[in-house]
């Protein structure tokens, strides 16, 4: 499975402390997501842009990335710059193409791009568990972090286990059609993933309770935070402030 | 389904937001240490089902499978989603860090109340009701969840998306012919194979 | 009948295989030995065409495979037992499993009904038809597994490691059934007692390369 | 020092066992020998306390068994090694796996650590603490599993199926790795060259019972 595909390099940004990457990330989106205003949505564009540079991240794959993600922002573009009411500037028979709707897409639009520039820049630069043992000290429940560290260990193990049902399936000549044939197919693939994953959850129970499990978690990891991670920190809350201000 | 960034304005976000807040309480509750490694290992699973596409016609559709998802794990389906649309927002960039708490709950919460209606009828001895009670939990969980998408568009973006959230809708319509046939035959797969697993059958209460 | 030319794989950075060959004829009982992770079911899945080398060629019954549409012909051909059967079994009873594959090959429901009863019945397994797949022992997996191997009806099988977690009687029944069908094979095992009983001609797989052997001067 | 007497367990509606007695004093090194499904893994579970019996003792150094904490005292003594390493790997990374038992002893983090650097050099695992435990081999993630139990420093060890799927070499590394430790064990296999090499004592399970056994008179 492809994922994690930029979590490795070794930039200052992949080092930063996963903790200050969250942060900043959320009140990054947050200020964003809230924003109205074309121009300054554009100039919160500048930070992932500078990040993913500084991240030296492959440029073709962040493209790409975008390209799959903006699909659902192209649906709105075939409705709203003809729906919503306001100013005609253009139209072409019983197509009328509105100023405000024009608008609210390409606010949408950066804003989008904008937030998920960041997701990659600061979060997809590390790893999962980095991410988590960081939540971890970021008051997120001790039930919501083991959630995220088990579930995330055996996707990995159920992947290969899907992966080889699905070879399974071909080798004895199984072609999806539209079709009962093909949905009974692939719904006893799921039943089987499920019980097998129940199976395993039960397993892995009983191998926690024979290295004596008593219903607390232990967090080895600990950050310490660098000048560095200050730094970067204190820039991007610097800038997310002036971006919430900027009119 | 899923929403993305950017789209829905901040009485929508906040809203989603609280919502799921109080959906993941709950379900963190139930969900003691022991069922901890269960709840996770079965998000794992339906995380890596909904890398499945399905073929429809000429075109295909990606599993959604939320009704399943509730009738295995009633409330703690809301933390189970919650991290399966938070690992598929970190590593794809699906949906969305803000909107996470929107489209949780437009999920989650179908999953719930059809999950609960499939628990009630699936004790039922009879093949029949089975299978339409398993259809209508699968097709059921689609069409909140579409209806959900829908309201949040309208309310984020007002009268102009009627047609766009029509639109969704009637995209649902196939995706939910597909998820209650997939549905009846995996719970009855489960029912057949290891019925223990389905908190309805064998009278245990989650 | 099979013929890997110059195969060239990689997983991430490394080649596994740098200029692989391998050639095998349509009766031939072949053992293949290698130690983990060496690269022997890699091997079987480039042959199946579940995935696809770097470079090289891949000929099987004397065409060229490069194509998915290629290697789904040669498929319900050559039989594969991968090396864990709970892979291999997906549907809820055993005559689903079975019938799975004839049904994909065109077969009526009452034709594939009947090739499963009388491929069960080869096997001794008759009477398992709704036995549920999940709940048999590891040894009866292995056979249902062969089973829809088997129903088919292939010219060659590939067994990776047949024999893992099997005790001595459902591995000797497992020989028998070997020794009395008329097809050839290659098998991969670490079951060495298992291997000098059902095969001819031994090769094995050494730095990514495959070298003929024999017993004596086979090292550890 | 493990002592079961007249143990009847069922899982569905036939008794699996119906009176089974087994005896293990605390240095010995037993092998057990049985068919695939005869409940070998199912008496392991039994005397771990993951299963509880529907009759019969359970006494474990000195003790009698019954209830959740009775188990949970002995559970760090007795090192039970799964049949699935994935199972058993439940943590991110190496460290925080091997750690975990310790933890739970109640070591403070960092004795803990020492614990797994230890252990880890015990086993030749040197350098392998911040690797991530669903990357390692098969072979690696065995050994891995192994020193997840020995962190325990546990008196006595219970191995199913350690060898299968493992090649000659890591089998070799587990041969010697147990013959060096000084702990006893009973081990679980279908693998008659690695028992041979690793136990003084055979016992074997047929029709529910345990019998003493020996290469001679052990049946096929
Ligand atoms: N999907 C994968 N991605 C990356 N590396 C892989 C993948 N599958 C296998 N490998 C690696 O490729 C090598 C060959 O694996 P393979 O499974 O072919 O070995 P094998 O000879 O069958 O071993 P075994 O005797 O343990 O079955 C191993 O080092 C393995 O770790
Ligand atoms: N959870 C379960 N529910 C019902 N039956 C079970 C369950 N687990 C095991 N069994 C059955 O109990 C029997 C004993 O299983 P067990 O796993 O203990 O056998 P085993 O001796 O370890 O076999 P193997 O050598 O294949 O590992 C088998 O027939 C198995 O099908
Ligand atoms: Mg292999
Ligand atoms: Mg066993």
């Amino acid at each position: 499975m492809q994922i994690e595909e930029f979590s490795s390099g070794d930039s200052w940004v992949h080092k930063l402390d996963p903790r200050v990457k969250i942060v900043v990330t959320l009140v990054f989106s947050v200020v964003v997501a809230l924003n109205s205003h074309l121009e300054v949505v554009a100039i919160s564009l500048i930070l992932p842009f500078v990040l993913i540079i500084c991240a030296r991240l492959n440029f073709g794959k962040v493209m790409l990335r975008l390209a799959i993600v903006n699909g659902f922002i192209l649906f709105l573009w075939l409705f709203l710059p003809f729906t919503t009411p306001g100013e005609t500037i253009y139209s072409m028979g019983p197509l009328t193409i509105q100023r405000e709707g024009l608008y609210q897409a390409l606010l949408i639009t950066l804003k989008s791009n904008s937030i998920i520039l960041m997701v990659i820049a600061l979060l997809s630069t590390s790893r999962i568990f980095t991410l988590v043992h960081a939540m971890s000290h970021l008051w997120v429940p001790d039930k919501l972090v083991h959630l995220f560290f088990f579930c995330f260990r055996y996707i990995h193990v159920i992947h290969e286990e899907y992966h080889r049902l699905v070879n399974a399936m071909k080798m004895r000549g199984f072609k999806p059609r539209t079709n009962m044939h093909t949905y009974r197919a692939y719904s006893y693939l799921v039943g089987m993933l499920l019980i097998r994953s129940f199976n395993r959850s039960k397993r892995v129970l009983h191998a926690m309770k024979c290295r004596g499990f008593k219903r607390k978690f232990y967090i080895l990891h600990h950050y310490e935070m660098k000048r560095f991670d200050y730094a970067l920190a204190g820039s991007s809350l610097a800038f997310s402030i002036l971006l919430m201000v900027a009119r | 389904m899923h929403i993305s960034e950017g789209v829905l304005s901040a009485p929508v976000l906040g809203g989603g937001a609280a919502l799921t807040f109080a959906g993941l309480a709950i379900g963190l509750r139930k969900m003691d240490y022991e069922k901890l490694p269960e709840v996770a290992v079965l998000s794992s699973a339906f995380f890596i089902a909904s890398l499945i596409h399905v073929p429809i016609g000429p075109s295909a559709a990606h599993l959604i499978l939320n009704g399943i998802c509730g009738a295995l794990l009633g409330w703690m389906a809301f933390p189970a989603i919650f991290v399966g649309l938070t690992l598929q927002a970190v590593l794809f960039e699906f949906g969305g860090l803000t909107s996470l708490g929107v489209n949780t709950f437009n999920m989650a919460f179908p999953a719930v109340a059809m999950g609960y209606f499939c628990r009630y009828f699936i004790r039922s001895p009879s093949l029949p009701v089975r299978v339409v009670s398993e259809f209508i939990t699968g097709a059921g969980a689609i069409l909140l969840s579409g209806l959900l998408v829908a309201a949040c568009l309208v309310l984020a973006l007002g009268e102009s998306m009627d047609s766009a959230a029509k639109l969704v809708i009637l995209a649902h319509i196939p995706i939910m012919i597909i998820e209650g046939l997939i549905t009846v035959f995996v719970i009855e797969f489960i029912l057949k194979v290891q019925p223990e697993m389905l908190p309805g059958t064998s009278g245990v209460s989650r | 009948m099979i013929k890997l030319r110059d195969i060239r794989f990689k997983y991430a950075s490394h080649f596994l295989f740098d200029g692989l060959n391998l050639t095998i004829e349509r009766g031939d009982r072949v053992g293949l030995l290698g130690a983990n992770g060496c690269g022997k079911t890699t091997l079987c899945h480039i042959i199946m065409g579940l995935l696809a080398p770097e470079s090289g060629d891949v000929e099987i019954f004397g065409k060229k495979r490069t194509k998915e549409s290629d290697f789904a012909e040669i498929r319900g051909k050559i039989g594969f037992l991968f090396q864990d059967s709970d892979d291999q079994l997906f549907c809820p009873t055993v005559i689903e499993d079975v019938a799975f594959g004839p049904l994909n090959m065109g077969q009526s429901p009452e034709e594939a009904k009947r090739t499963v009863t009388s491929t069960l019945k080869s096997l001794k397994l008759s009477g398992f038809e709704d036995r549920i797949t999940y709940k048999l022992s590891g040894g009866e997996k292995r056979l249902v597994s062969l089973a829809t191997v088997l129903a088919m009806k292939p010219d060659f099988l590939i067994l990776d490691e047949p024999t893992s977690g099997l005790d001595e009687k459902t591995t000797q029944r497992l020989v028998e059934i070997l020794k009395e069908s008329n097809l050839g094979y290659m098998i991969i095992s670490h079951d060495r007692d298992f291997i000098k009983l059902t095969v001819d001609k031994l090769i094995q797989m050494k730095d990514g390369q495959i070298q003929t052997a024999d017993w004596n001067s086979l090292e550890m």
